[in-house]
Formats: C-alpha cells, sequence, structure tokens
C-alpha cells in the first residue's frame, strides 16, 4: 500500500488547511458569542413572517422541481466526474475514446431532449 | 526525538506558515473588497461610497467586523440549533480551502495535488450544502425557499461550468492546476505562431471565448452574484437564506460568498487567463504574482461592474439560462472542441 | 484489440430503438401516441428476435465482458417474446386505467435491453450495469401508477430492497474480484484453476454474490419484496415482472455460478441446495392462505423458482438444460395466466381476488378453459407443458445424486398442486354471487389461446425445445 | 406387425371426438346437449369397435408385444412407444366396452355443463387406454397422472355434496404417490439410459444388466408408493370411498372399473418384472396389507348406511384379492388376479350404475330409504340380484372364476393368506346380501318407492352387454384367461430367472467380499 | 503502524454491516434506509479501491466509477418513488408502508 501511502501525504497540507478554515471559524462565532452581549427574548427569537404570527412547520413540500433539479445535477454533474479523465487522456485513447464518449454523450442529450420536451426545465 | 522533529513538527509548521500566508492577505482582500465594492459602486452612480471610517474610509471594513462581531447572535425557536450554527461556517471553511491548490506563482502552491481542478470542482459542488442546511435548520419560510432556489441555482450552473472546465482540460491535458497555467504560455495562438512564450497570445481564452464568457456568466451565478442574487432579492424574499442570521454567523455567510468571488476569479484566471503568465509575450520581469493578482482585480472589478449595471433577472429566465442555454452550448462545445482536437491532431502529448 | 461489435447487434438495435421510442413518444402529439410506441417496442423486440435468431455466431466482444454464446441467444429469444408479449396484453389496460403514458413501453424496452445484457454478461462489471440497467425501469414501472398508494407502495418496497440486493451483489463482486484478482469470469476461473476448495474471502465474495442474485429471482430467504410487489404493481407490470425478468435473473444466475465458480460446485452447491429447498417449501405453504390472485402468483413464483433452482444445484449440463425447458414453459404458462388476470373485470375495475373467479366456467368458458390449463400445467400435472419443466430439472438432480433435494421438490409440488386446485375448484365448481363482466380484448383473447394451445401441445412435439436448450446448455460448459 | 398405428388410432380416437366436441358445437339448448350426448356415443361406439378389431387381430399364441409403433419423442432414449400384449389387452377391452356404457347412464342424469362432461369423459378414455398400451415409462406416467385432471373435474363439477373435499383428497392423494413413483423413473432412466418397458423387463433377467438389490427395494418402495394409492391398498384408501361416493354414477363406473385396476396392473407390468427381488421381498408386507383390507373393508362395508359407500370399500376388499394374487408368482395367481380385475370392473361398475338408477329417481342413497323395490321394479332386482351374486363369487358369474383362482394361488403361495381371503369372501357375501335383502326385499312401504319406474329402454341397454358379459366370463372364462396365458407365463419365466440371477449376483458379491474364504 | 489491505477491509465491512443493520433496524424513516443503501455502497467502493490498490489492477478503480453513476441513478430512482409515495400517503415513516400484508 505504499502508493496509497504517499498519495495520501500530498493531501496533507489540504487536510492542516482544513483545520485552520474550522478552527477559524469556530473561533470567530464562538468569540462573538462570549464576547457580545446576548439577550434573547421570544418575540426575538421567532421566525420572521413578514410581521405574521409564524404558524407551523416551515419545511413543508416544495415544488416538485426543485427535486428535479437537483436529479438533474447529479445526472449530469456524474456526467463530467467522466469527462474529466477522458479529457486529460483523450490523446491516448484517440478516435477510439472520442466516439466512445459521443456515444455516451449522445445518450444523455437523449435524456436531456426527454426533460426538455416533458416540460421539466420550465418555471412558471 | 530529532526524528520527530525534522519528520514531522518541522513540516507540519512549514505547512502552518504558508497556510497563514495564505489566508491573512485573504482575509484582508476580502475585507478590502467589501470596501472596493461599495467605492466602485459608489463611483458609477456617482456618490461617493464610504469614506467616514478612516482616511477614504478605509477603516470601514474593520468597523463593519467590529459591529458585527459585537452584535447578539440569534437562534430561532424552532430552529435546528447546530445545523443553524454550521452552516455558515461551513459556507466560509468551504472558501477558505479552496485555496489550498490555488498556483499564486510558478510553484507557489500549498498543495500541488494533481487532481486539482477536480478537487476544486468538489469544494465548490459542497457549498450548497452550506446553503440549504441554513434555509432547512432556520425553519423559516423565506429561509426555506431561499434555499432551495440558491440551492438550484448554484447547481444549475455548476453543470455548465463543469463543461466548460472539460474544454480547458481537452487543451491542457492534465487536472494539475500549475501544469493547467504552465501550458498557457505557449497554447492556442501563440503556439500557432511558434512563439515559446507567447504572452497573451497563449492564454485559453482566445481559442475558448465562448467558454471564457460562459464560464464567468456561470461563476456570477455560482457565487449567487448580481444579476443572479435572486435568493437573496430582499423584496421578494426578505434575504434569502440568510434571512434569520444575525451576528458572526452572518459575518460568516458574507465572507464566505466575497471569498468565493475571490476565488471563482482565480479559477477563471487560472484557466483562461494565463494565470501567473505576464500578457506581454517575452516579458519576464515582473513576478507572477503581481500579474495574477492584477487579474484577479480585474475580474472582481467586473463583477462590481456587472452589479452595478445590470438589472436582476427573474427565476425563470435564470433557470432557463441556465439549462436551456448555457448546458446545452457548452455540451455542445465540449463535443466539437474534442472532435477539432481529435481530428486535427492538437491534443497535447499526441504526436503531430 | 479486436471489436466485433455485430454480436451485440440485437442489444445495440434496442438501445437505439429505445432511444428513437423515447423521442417518438415526447415529441408526438398524436392522441394515440402511446398505443403508436406501444406497437413501436413490440416491433423493435420482434427486429431484435429476428436479429438474435439469425446471428448465430458465437464469440467474445467488449473486452471479454459480452458473450454471445447459445445459452445466451436461447434465453435472449425468450426474453424478447416475453417482453413483447408483455406489452400487448398492456395495451388495453393502460388505457383503460389512466396509466396512458408513452413511456410505459420504453422502460419495458429498455429493461428488456438490461436483460438482454445480463444473459450476455461475462464480466463482474457487466453483469453489474446489466442488472441495474433492468432493474431501474422496474422499479419505475411498479410504482407507474403515479395516484396509487399501492402501486408506489410496491415500488418503494421493489426499490429498497433491491437496492439492499445490488449492494449486497456488489460487495460480494468486490470480494471475489479482490481474491481472484479478476472481475471477468474467464479471468476468475483461470484464477481459480486447480484449487478444490475456496479461501474464506471469496466464499464469502460468493455468499454474497448468491444473496444478491437470489433477491432477483425471489428465491427464499430473500423473497419478501415478490409478494408485496406483485400484488401492489398495476397487473400488466406484474405480468411483466413474472415473466421476462425472472428467465433473465436466472439464467444469469447460472452463468455467473457455472461460468467462473464451475470448479468449486462443492463450495456453492450448499447455498443453492439451501434456497431451492426453502423456496420450494415457502412457495408451496405461504400460497394456501393467499386471497388475492396476483399475490398467489408471487408465492407460486418463488416456488417455481425454487425448482427452477433445483436445476443449477445440480451443475451438470443436464441441470442447465432443465432450467432452461423449466423458464421456457414456465414464460408461456405465466403470460397466459396474467391475460387472464387481466381479463378480469366486474364493470369498469379491475378485480383481483381469487373469490371474483368464481363460477368463471360458467360465465367465460373459454377463459376458464385456459386458466385451468394453466394451473394444472403450473402444478406440474402431465399432459400438460409444466410437467416437462419440473420432469427435467428433477431428471438432473437424480443424475447429479441431489436425491432428498428430488423428494422434498416433488412432496413441496403436491402441496402447491392444491392451491393450483383451489382456483380451478372456484371457476368450475362454485357458483359465482356476481359474475365478471364480460368481454376482453382480442389481444388477451388470443395470448390466452396460444400459451394454452402451447402449453397443451407440447407434449407432442417436445425435441425441439429439449434440443435447443441442451444445445444452449451445453455452451455454458464449454 | 405392421406400420399401421392401430393403437395410436385406438387411444386418440375419444380425443379426437372430444377436440370435435368443445370445437364444433356450441350453444346450450336442448337440442346442443342432445348432440353432445350423441357425439360422446358415437365416439365411444367407434372407439369400441376399433377396439374388437384390436381384439380380432391379437395374436394369443406369443407372449412378444404386438401392434408395437415406435417414433421419436423426447429424444435422448424417450420415445413415445405403444404396444399391447396378453397383460394389457383385457384391459383396453375393459376400457373400451365401459365407455359407451357410461355415456348412456350420464344421458339423462347430466344437465349441466354437457359438454364439458362429454369432453372429459372421452379426454378419460383416451388417457385411460394410453396408459395400458404405453410401452415407455415416461409415456405411460404422462397418461397415468393425465387421468387426474379429467378425473378432478367429474368428481368435482358433476358429484354429490362433499365433492369439493373428495376430489380434492382423490387428486393430492394419487398425486403424492405418483410423483415419488416419477423420481424412481428418472433414476431408473439414468441408471439404463432408456425407458423403454420390454427393454427394462428383459434387462432384470439377467445378472449383468439388472438393477441392484439394494436399489431395487428404493424403487419398488416408490413404485409401491403411487399404486398403493391408486389400487388403493389399505390404509391409503380412505380418498376412495369419498371419490366412490361423491362422484357421479358414470364416474364411480369409470373409478372402479378402470382407474383402480391401474395400480394392479402397473405392479404386474413394473414392481414384478422390474424389481423382482424386492417383489419377492415384499410379498409378505403386501400379503399382510392385503388381508387387512380384506377383512378389515368387508367388516366397515357391513356398517354403512350409503349404498355407495358400501360398495366403494366392498372394491378395496376386491382389491385386496387382487395384490395377494399378483404377489403369490404362481400362474393361478397372478390369473386370477387379472380376472379378477377384470371382472370387477364389470361388477362394481354395474352395481354402481344400480345404485345410479334408483338415485337418479329419488335422490338418495340411503339404504333405509329403500325396500321392497323386486314389487314395482322386477328387471331392476333381476339385474341387481346378478351383480350382486357375481360380487359374492358365485359360480357361473365372473367373480367366481378370478377369486376362485386367486385363492388357488394363495393357498400354494401361503395357506394362512388364503384362509384368511376366504373369510374375507364369507364377509363379502354377507354385506352383498345384506344390501340386496334391504333394498329389494320387504315391503313396499313407502309412498314415494311406489311411483318409481323399473327400467327403461336406456338402462336395459346399459345393463344387457353387462350382464351377457359376466355371465359370459363367469362360463367361459378360456377366451380371457388363453389371452394372457401366455404373457403371464413370460412374466413367471422372468421372473425365475431374474431371483436366480440375483442370486447369483449376490453369492458373487459374497465371494468378492469375503476373499479370505478361499 | 502501517495501514494494510486488511485495515480497508475492516472498514469496509464494517460500514457495509452498519448499512445492512440501518436497513433492517430503522424503524423511522424511509431517507434513512436510503442513506444505509448508500452507505453499503461506499463499503464496496473502499473495498474495490483497496482491492484495487492491492492488486495494482486499474479495474477495480474503474468498477468503483460505474459503482457511483449507477449509485447516483438509483439514488434518484429512489427519491422520485419516495417522493411519489409521499404525495399519496403523506408520510415516509417506515412503519406506515404497510399497505400490503401477509
Amino acid at each position: 500500500m505504499a502508493g496509497l501511502e504517499t498519495l495520501l501525504a500530498e493531501y496533507l497540507p489540504i487536510l492542516i488547511f482544513l483545520g485552520v478554515a474550522v478552527g477559524l471559524a469556530s473561533i470567530m462565532v464562538i468569540a462573538s458569542f462570549i464576547v457580545a452581549r446576548q439577550r434573547p427574548d421570544p418575540e426575538k427569537l421567532s421566525p420572521y413572517e413578514c410581521g405574521f404570527e409564524p404558524f407551523g412547520d416551515a419545511r413543508r413540500q416544495f415544488d416538485v422541481r426543485f427535486y428535479l433539479v437537483a436529479i438533474l445535477f447529479i445526472i449530469f454533474d456524474l456526467e463530467v466526474a467522466f469527462l474529466f479523465p477522458w479529457a486529460v487522456s483523450l490523446a491516448e485513447i484517440g478516435t477510439f475514446g472520442f466516439w466512445s464518449m459521443m456515444i455516451f454523450l449522445g445518450i444523455l442529450t437523449i435524456g436531456f431532449v426527454y426533460e426538455w420536451k416533458k416540460g421539466a426545465l420550465e418555471w412558471e | 526525538m530529532a526524528d520527530f522533529w525534522s519528520g514531522y513538527l518541522l513540516p507540519f509548521i512549514i505547512i502552518l506558515g504558508k497556510i497563514l500566508l495564505i489566508v491573512v492577505p485573504m482575509l484582508l482582500a476580502m475585507a478590502y473588497l467589501t470596501l472596493a465594492e461599495r467605492k466602485v459602486m459608489g463611483w458609477m452612480q456617482i456618490r461617493r461610497g464610504p469614506n467616514v471610517v478612516g482616511p477614504f474610509g478605509l477603516l470601514q471594513p474593520l468597523a463593519d467586523g467590529a459591529k458585527l462581531f459585537f452584535k447578539e447572535t440569534i437562534l430561532p425557536t424552532g430552529s435546528d440549533k447546530a445545523i443553524f450554527v454550521i452552516a455558515p461556517m461551513l459556507t466560509f471553511i468551504l472558501a477558505l480551502i479552496g485555496w489550498a491548490v490555488i498556483p499564486f506563482d510558478e510553484g507557489w502552491v500549498l498543495a500541488d495535488i494533481n487532481v486539482g481542478v477536480l478537487y476544486l470542482f468538489a469544494v465548490s459542488s459542497l457549498g450548497v450544502y452550506g446553503i440549504v442546511m441554513a434555509g432547512w435548520a432556520s425553519n423559516s419560510r423565506y429561509a426555506f425557499l431561499g434555499a432551495m432556489r440558491s440551492a438550484a441555482q448554484m447547481v444549475s450552473y455548476e453543470v455548465s461550468i463543469g463543461f466548460v472546465i472539460i474544454t480547458v482540460l481537452l487543451c491542457a491535458g492534465t487536472l494539475n492546476l500549475s501544469e493547467i497555467v504552465a501550458a498557457q504560455s505557449n497554447a492556442g495562438v501563440a503556439s500557432l505562431l511558434g512563439l515559446e512564450n507567447g504572452g497573451i497570445l497563449g492564454w485559453y481564452f482566445i481559442p475558448l471565448f465562448p467558454m471564457f464568457i460562459i464560464f464567468f456568466i456561470s461563476a456570477l451565478a455560482e457565487t449567487n452574484r448580481h444579476p443572479f442574487d435572486l435568493p437573496e432579492a430582499e423584496a421578494e424574499l426578505v434575504a434569502g437564506y440568510q434571512t434569520e442570521y444575525s451576528s458572526m454567523t452572518f459575518a460568516l455567510f458574507f465572507l464566505g460568498e466575497y471569498m468565493n468571488m475571490i476565488l471563482m476569479s482565480g479559477l477563471t484566471v487560472i484557466l483562461f487567463l494565463g494565470g501567473w503568465h505576464s500578457p506581454i509575450p517575452g516579458e519576464t520581469f515582473v513576478p507572477g504574482i503581481i500579474w495574477f493578482a492584477l487579474k484577479i482585480s480585474m475580474l472582481l472589478f467586473v463583477f462590481i461592474w456587472v452589479r452595478a449595471t445590470l438589472p436582476r433577472y427573474r427565476y425563470d429566465q435564470l433557470m432557463r439560462l441556465g439549462w436551456k442555454v448555457f448546458l446545452p452550448i457548452s455540451l455542445a462545445a465540449v463535443v466539437i472542441y474534442s472532435g477539432i482536437l481529435v481530428y486535427a491532431g492538437w491534443l497535447p502529448g499526441m504526436a503531430s | 484489440m479486436i471489436h466485433d461489435y455485430g454480436l451485440a447487434g440485437p442489444e445495440i438495435f434496442l438501445a437505439i430503438a429505445s432511444m428513437v421510442l423515447l423521442m417518438v413518444g415526447v415529441f408526438s402529439r398524436s392522441a394515440s401516441a402511446v398505443r403508436i410506441t406501444c406497437w413501436l417496442a413490440v416491433l423493435s423486440m420482434i427486429v431484435a428476435l429476428v436479429l438474435v435468431v439469425s446471428s448465430p455466431q458465437d464469440g467474445v466482444t467488449f473486452a471479454g465482458m459480452f458473450v454471445s454464446d447459445a445459452f445466451a441467444r436461447f434465453v435472449k429469444v425468450l426474453i424478447l417474446a416475453g417482453s413483447a408479449v408483455s406489452i400487448i396484453m398492456s395495451m388495453s389496460f393502460i388505457e383503460r386505467e389512466q396509466m396512458n403514458r408513452f413511456e410505459y413501453p420504453v422502460l419495458i424496452t429498455i429493461a428488456t435491453l438490461g436483460m438482454m445484457m445480463m444473459v450476455s454478461a461475462s464480466d463482474l462489471i457487466s453483469l453489474y450495469l446489466a442488472l441495474e440497467l433492468q432493474s431501474l425501469p422496474l422499479y419505475v414501472l411498479a410504482a407507474f401508477r403515479r395516484d396509487s398508494v399501492r402501486a408506489t407502495e410496491a415500488g418503494l418496497k421493489y426499490f429498497v430492497l433491491g437496492a439492499l440486493s445490488s449492494g449486497m451483489l456488489l460487495y460480494g463482486c468486490s470480494m471475489i474480484y479482490g481474491f481472484t484478482g479478476s472481475t471477468g469470469f474467464e479471468g476468475i476461473a483461470a484464477a481459480l484453476q486447480g484449487s478444490e476448495r475456496a479461501g474464506l474471502g471469496l466464499i464469502i465474495g460468493i455468499v454474497f454474490l448468491s444473496a444478491g442474485l437470489a433477491f432477483k429471482v425471489s428465491a427464499v430467504p430473500f423473497h419478501m419484496w415478490t409478494p408485496d410487489v406483485y400484488e401492489g404493481a398495476p397487473t400488466p407490470v406484474t405480468a411483466f415482472f413474472a415473466a421476462a425478468p425472472k428467465v433473465a435473473a436466472l439464467a444469469l444466475f447460472m452463468r455467473a455460478f457455472l461460468e467462473p465458480f464451475g470448479g468449486l460446485e462443492a463450495d456453492w452447491r450448499q447455498i443453492i441446495w439451501f434456497i431451492s429447498v426453502l423456496s420450494m417449501v415457502l412457495g408451496a405453504f405461504a400460497a394456501i392462505g393467499q386471497t388475492n390472485i396476483k399475490r398467489l402468483m408471487a408465492y407460486s413464483s418463488i416456488g417455481h423458482v425454487g425448482y427452477a433452482l433445483i436445476g443449477l444445484a445440480a451443475a451438470t449440463p443436464e441441470g442447465v438444460r432443465g432450467v432452461l425447458i423449466y423458464v421456457a414453459i414456465y414464460l408461456v404458462m405465466n403470460l397466459g395466466t396474467f391475460a387472464c388476470i387481466l381479463a378480469m373485470r366486474r364493470g369498469e375495475h379491475m378485480v383481483e381476488g381469487l373469490d371474483d373467479l368464481k363460477g368463471l366456467a360458467k360465465t367465460h368458458p373459454g377463459m376458464a378453459l385456459a386458466l385451468a390449463v394453466f394451473m394444472f400445467s403450473l402444478a406440474g400435472i402431465p399432459p400438460l407443458a409444466g410437467f416437462f419443466g419440473k420432469f427435467y430439472v428433477f431428471m438432473s438432480a437424480v443424475n447429479a445424486g441431489l436425491y432428498v433435494l428430488a423428494v422434498i421438490g416433488v412432496v413441496s409440488s403436491v402441496v402447491g398442486a392444491f392451491y393450483y386446485l383451489r382456483i380451478i375448484k372456484l371457476m368450475y365448481f362454485d357458483e359465482a354471487q356476481e359474475p365478471l363482466s364480460r368481454g376482453y380484448g382480442r389481444d388477451l383473447g388470443l395470448i390466452m389461446g396460444v400459451s394454452a394451445v402451447l402449453i397443451v401441445a407440447f407434449v407432442i412435439v417436445p425435441s425441439w425445445l429439449v434440443d435447443s436448450a441442451g444445445a444452449a446448455a451445453r455452451a455454458l460448459f464449454g | 406387425m405392421t406400420d399401421f398405428p392401430l393403437l395410436s388410432i385406438l387411444t386418440f380416437a375419444p380425443l379426437a371426438g372430444a377436440v370435435i366436441i368443445l370445437l364444433l358445437i356450441r350453444g346450450d339448448d336442448e337440442a346442443v346437449k342432445r348432440n353432445y350426448r350423441w357425439a360422446a356415443l358415437w365416439t365411444t361406439g367407434v372407439t369400441f369397435a376399433l377396439s374388437l378389431v384390436v381384439w380380432f387381430l391379437f395374436d394369443s399364441s406369443t407372449h412378444e408385444y404386438q401392434f408395437v409403433e415406435e417414433s421419436d419423442w423426447i429424444g435422448f432414449g424417450i420415445t413415445y412407444r405403444m404396444g399391447l400384449d396378453g397383460i394389457s389387452m383385457p384391459f383396453v377391452m375393459l376400457t373400451t366396452f365401459l365407455m359407451p356404457l357410461c355415456i348412456l347412464a350420464s344421458w339423462d342424469a347430466i344437465q349441466v355443463r354437457v359438454k364439458e362432461y362429454m369432453v372429459a369423459f372421452l379426454l378419460m378414455e383416451t388417457l385411460m387406454i394410453g396408459v395400458f398400451c404405453a410401452l415407455d415409462l415416461v409415456l405411460f406416467y404422462l397418461f397415468f397422472e393425465g387421468g387426474l385432471i379429467p378425473m378432478f373435474l367429474i368428481i368435482g363439477i358433476w358429484g354429490g355434496g362433499r365433492r369439493i373435499y373428495a376430489s380434492f383428497k382423490f387428486f393430492l392423494y394419487t398425486l403424492l404417490g405418483s410423483v415419488l413413483m416419477l423420481l424412481a423413473i428418472l433414476w431408473i432412466y439414468f441408471q439404463a439410459d432408456t425407458t423403454s418397458i420390454p427393454e427394462l423387463i428383459a434387462r432384470a433377467t439377467s445378472p449383468d444388466t439388472a438393477i441392484p438389490a439394494s436399489v431395487q427395494t428404493w424403487l419398488w418402495l416408490a413404485f409401491f408408493a403411487s399404486f398403493a394409492v391408486k389400487m388403493p391398498m389399505w390404509p391409503v384408501h380412505t380418498w376412495l370411498p369419498d371419490a366412490h361416493v361423491e362422484a357421479p354414477t358414470a364416474g364411480s363406473v369409470i373409478l372402479a372399473g378402470v382407474l383402480l385396476k391401474l395400480g394392479g396392473y402397473g405392479f404386474l407390468r413394473f414392481s414384478l418384472p422390474m424389481f423382482p427381488v424386492a417383489s419377492m421381498e415384499f410379498a409378505p408386507f403386501i400379503f399382510a396389507l392385503s388381508v387387512v383390507a380384506v377383512i378389515y373393508t368387508s367388516l366397515v362395508a357391513l356398517m354403512q348406511q350409503d349404498m355407495k359407500k358400501l360398495i366403494a370399500y366392498s372394491s378395496v376388499a376386491h382389491m385386496g384379492f387382487v395384490t395377494i394374487g399378483l404377489f403369490t408368482f404362481n400362474p393361478q395367481g397372478i390369473e386370477g388376479a387379472i380376472f379378477v380385475m377384470l371382472a370387477h370392473g364389470l361388477i362394481s361398475g354395474a352395481l354402481f350404475l344400480c345404485v345410479g338408477v334408483i338415485y337418479d329417481r329419488l335422490h338418495t342413497r340411503e339404504i333405509a330409504r329403500y325396500g321392497g323395490l323386486a314389487d314395482n321394479m322386477p328387471r331392476y332386482a333381476f339385474v341387481f340380484m346378478l351383480m350382486t351374486m357375481a360380487s359374492i363369487g358365485l359360480p357361473g358369474t365372473a367373480g367366481f372364476v378370478g377369486e376362485f383362482l386367486a385363492i388357488v394361488g394363495a393357498f400354494e403361495a401361503n395357506t394362512w393368506v388364503a384362509v384368511l381371503m376366504t373369510t374375507g369372501v364369507i364377509l363379502g357375501a354377507a354385506y352383498a346380501l345384506w344390501l340386496y335383502r334391504r333394498v329389494i326385499f320387504g315391503k313396499l312401504e313407502k309412498e314415494d318407492l311406489k311411483a318409481l319406474r323399473d327400467l327403461s329402454p336406456r338402462e336395459i341397454a346399459i345393463f344387457a352387454p353387462i350382464c351377457a358379459a359376466v355371465i359370459w366370463m363367469g362360463i367361459y372364462p378360456s377366451v380371457f384367461l388363453d389371452i394372457m396365458e401366455p404373457s403371464v407365463m413370460h412374466l413367471l419365466d422372468n421372473h425365475d430367472k431374474a431371483i436366480a440371477a440375483a442370486e447369483a449376483m449376490s453369492a458373487a458379491d459374497l465371494a468378492a467380499n469375503e476373499p479370505g474364504l478361499k | 503502524m502501517e495501514i494494510g489491505l486488511g485495515h480497508y477491509l475492516t472498514v469496509a465491512a464494517i460500514l457495509f454491516t452498519l448499512g445492512i443493520f440501518g436497513i433492517f433496524l430503522n424503524r423511522k424513516n424511509v431517507i434513512i434506509i436510503l442513506m444505509s443503501i448508500e452507505l453499503m455502497l461506499l463499503a464496496v467502493n473502499i473495498n474495490l479501491v483497496a482491492f484495487s490498490a492491492h492488486l495494482g489492477d486499474m479495474v477495480g478503480q474503474i468498477f468503483a466509477m460505474f459503482v457511483l453513476t449507477v449509485a447516483a441513478a438509483e439514488a434518484a430512482i429512489g427519491l422520485a418513488i419516495l417522493v411519489v409515495y409521499f404525495r399519496n400517503r403523506g408520510s415516509i415513516a417506515v412503519e406506515d408502508i404497510n399497505m400490503m400484508k401477509g
């Protein structure tokens, strides 16, 4: 597993950076929380409702199109994930690789056209 | 003991030092970006902008920061407290750690990993979590809807960004950001002219101009900036997912947003504008980092300029632009560019 | 590297056809778009069938991931025929029951494509991808009736358990890959060359692989989804589930065990033996108390999978031949039975209670006769075709020395006969309180009739099926 | 041996009739129903005529299979093979003889779903003839099991009050028995690579090809499971009274007349010649079961209130004679057993028809409801008497010959068995005469009985041939015995050879296993 | 401490077991089941990648890529079905999925 070890070593700075960032963010929040005066009261803590009394849980059903967008994003993002290695190694895989990916993209495009025609991309 | 010192502690301290070298200037830059924004917009709208605190208002950012710092942190009733606090921290952290792989000059990079592009792509995708978590945890209608919208918007443009990056990768043939920048010394027009150090002629924004435009516009949308700042549209959704935030938690969102702006600008510079390379062919006198900073500043200026001039998009227009315009165009571009590169034999590393 | 993609011609054709269908459906503005896509789907399956039959060419392509041999072709013919008939059967139903969306035939076509890939998969990767290509449309089909709680619940259950089984299968695949160093069936077989017993890691892999596959074929103890999904899903979808996917999954099961692990049968035979016995027994006993005919058919299918697995437990060419004959006959019986179930209507509504069949012999003599033929055949009574299915698997079991398995099999088939007889009893011995509505489409009538004739007439010329199944089976043992 | 597929035509003629009825005649009114009946009657009549042709062409001087047909079927050594010998020939005749009578007997009794009824009966006939003609194990099994389907429907649709229970019991009992036989058949197939019955029988006689004795035991038991249920032997006989009682009259006739014989035929065709060693070993076991059957079921028959049930139990008792006769391994016993089967086929069939006659008129089978029928139904009383006497085994009737031969055979094999059998005969006389007395004699007191009409011409047409046959068989049995003689002798011959071979084999085993003795 | 193949396999096995237990012991929410399934697939991917590195063979990593892709498609479909179900039933609690029994 030596290969894996050195590979991970490259990411060490990122890990430390992450630690620094987390520390920084926490310090900022906690310090402010300690330093600033905290005087909560129920009115202050109630959710903002343009002056109305808040009623019920705000996490209700939402438009299914948000969900559709999320799904579409997953699909296309994955496609992009496939494209990354393809793009950098296209020189080695040549026309065969090119056409393989074109078929893949073609299938995806058909799916995309389907979505488009079904109105999944329409808002309002 | 010596082993421990030279094997573990010393490298650790060195890395820590490097990180501070990045973080501190970055926070400063960010702070003055807010000031710059207000100033520039003031000039554009023929007013003065902040000019009271310190000379020319130079201390204004500090005053703003201090104000936010000493404000009360409000945790709304019915909210999911832990997530409510974690959300802005996440946004801030993600905006910060993206810098770990950005090359400021040749060799000036904290972690020169070979999949830098992928790393940045992943980090910017994660940004959605912060927003969704904030909207969810607030337990407020405005925050929730704002978060949904903003998340949808971000992911929509994320896809086009992905495709645009692919076209750059096709030209560069690597996922390492330093190598992408290095490749731009003699790519594109420069390589046609046979220049070894082609300056501006070697940058990718010339051959990939449409992609460059799409990338920049998508970057605006990705960072929820004008004219795509729908999620925060005051008239419609109060302040979007930030509605319930105050004090430092709000500040972290704020910091994150501006940091993201800088990060996206940096990425644009790296991918399209030749990173640390000088625009003048053959020029090597000015240090790369200066060029890099200049280019970023220029892009940030455009960010602000756009904010000052353009009207806001409607949400449906925004989504349509992302899915029905940018996505098909960038997808087609991937096909066309890769086809040209393959059949013309211009791929990097291709024996031609 | 030689790429002889012609070997995958039928699959490629079907893939293109499914995409064309999708486009036709989504761009079509005419009111009969659904009917048109349905018929186009049937047509493309027939073309694919012709392609399968007309290119009897053996070989491996896609870097060893795809194999075309007599076994694959035999099963593909069954799958394509089963899917095409399923679509024809469902057309009038989906128009009547608010399922009139052109995605229906498209999803079936894609699932069929997945099944064909499954049959030809000769690598763990292609196995997994094909399996998912088949499963994902099936999940959607189960929940195709969006406004029905039961259908969506069926879809949800099917999905959750199906995904679980995929996970287990994958875990098995990863272990097998790790301990043999290859994902290709040939590579695995080569790695295991000469070893009599498998190591622990490999055993774990095989166990998980078999668990995942057992899920897909709905064998006990991984059968829990079957009754609920069969009951909840719209009836034509259930008909489809019961036909082609089962055939494909069983074929995959056989190839995945016999090709790479042919030499280790001592290790996995126990597993199959166990699964088979449990399926037969549970299928026989659990069906007795059912009141819903779709649910009953689910338990029936569990039992039948148990019988089919006997042939796999034998791990001989005779065993595989037995399974192939079994699934071929089972396919016809099932399609016929579901054609009858689809014809059960009272007024405007579908009914699916067993009691609704009461007195059917008086009101619908033709349908009752056909259903009686299917039931006797499912029970395995000679001279109907169902008997021959059992005959050949039991033959292989006896030949392989699996006497206990064979005895348990025949005894549970007697128990199973009881509930098939119950249906005949309801139709013929009982009086109808409220008869079913008369009349069903000519398509359903035709399917019932043709299936019944096939089942009855099989005894006259069984050898063509037996011979081709035998040839197909030998392909697995190369 | 000709190329003309006479047996196939004979076998599938009723099926053709059934298909014609199913497809060509439609409708439900009276005229159409009459058409169904006539079509069925014609079909069975033609079949009977065909069987007569077969009988005349049959060469009774040889034990060889005749009219043999062979053609490819499933492959792998399983072929479509038909043929007749002296043992199966009489059974085919019995079947074709009884069928037209059954159709006639159902003429008025069946008013609902006439079409299905006739189709079921014709299907049944095909399957029964097929069983007797099949010379291939798989083919045999096919016909053997296939018979379950029409019989299940006949009992279930047109049966009496508890028909559903009876039909299920009948079906599942018999199925359970036969599936074990199926496994045995498969085992044989793999050992011998053929399922040809003549071939297998021939192999049993040679030590090289015979099935080892230890395996024979298992195979014999598997076949026994099937035949014993079908026969039925005590204690697995319980389905029979239910099935008989609930079946429509003609169904009972077929059950008692032909289906029960399948078990005996199976023993004769498979158990004895193919597993001779096991058969020898199990003979005492069979004797024990049969003796219990004879005595116990006779006693049970004495207790019955229901006429059909009484006759049903008597059938079980008679089948006890058959099994004893079969396992005596001497010509008298075996020929007697066959003769009992044939005679019982006619007699019990006729008795069920007798019950049917009065059941059709009064719709009850309770013995106590009747009495004194001799007064207003003299012709009926005569027929009933003849059949009762034949059932008891009165000399001059068919019943006597078979039972006598069987007892003689049993004496040769085991005196005690024969003695106990004789007890059974006495008990049989008791219940049969008692039944007759209570139904026919006595005073005609009940009002509704007085209104009963005597036999109609149709009913006379049914009974006349049976009466004639019963008397013919009783007076001149050699016609039938001659037919079966060569085949039975051949069977016994083979049996002796096989036993000798087995002894040689076990001796060789012994020698091989104990080399130290040398 | 050297981290070897066995450790990776152990981690994967633990995750996989957690996933299975998550599915069967969870009585609250279907979403948790979906997450458990993802956890199982994650375990598989760890296995595949660890084996791939151990064997020096790229196939395992390619397999992992495919698994990722299919997992996404699976999740998409699963969530879609869940959404449809929620609209009909108004609940995604596990104990409410009980229309059919037997």
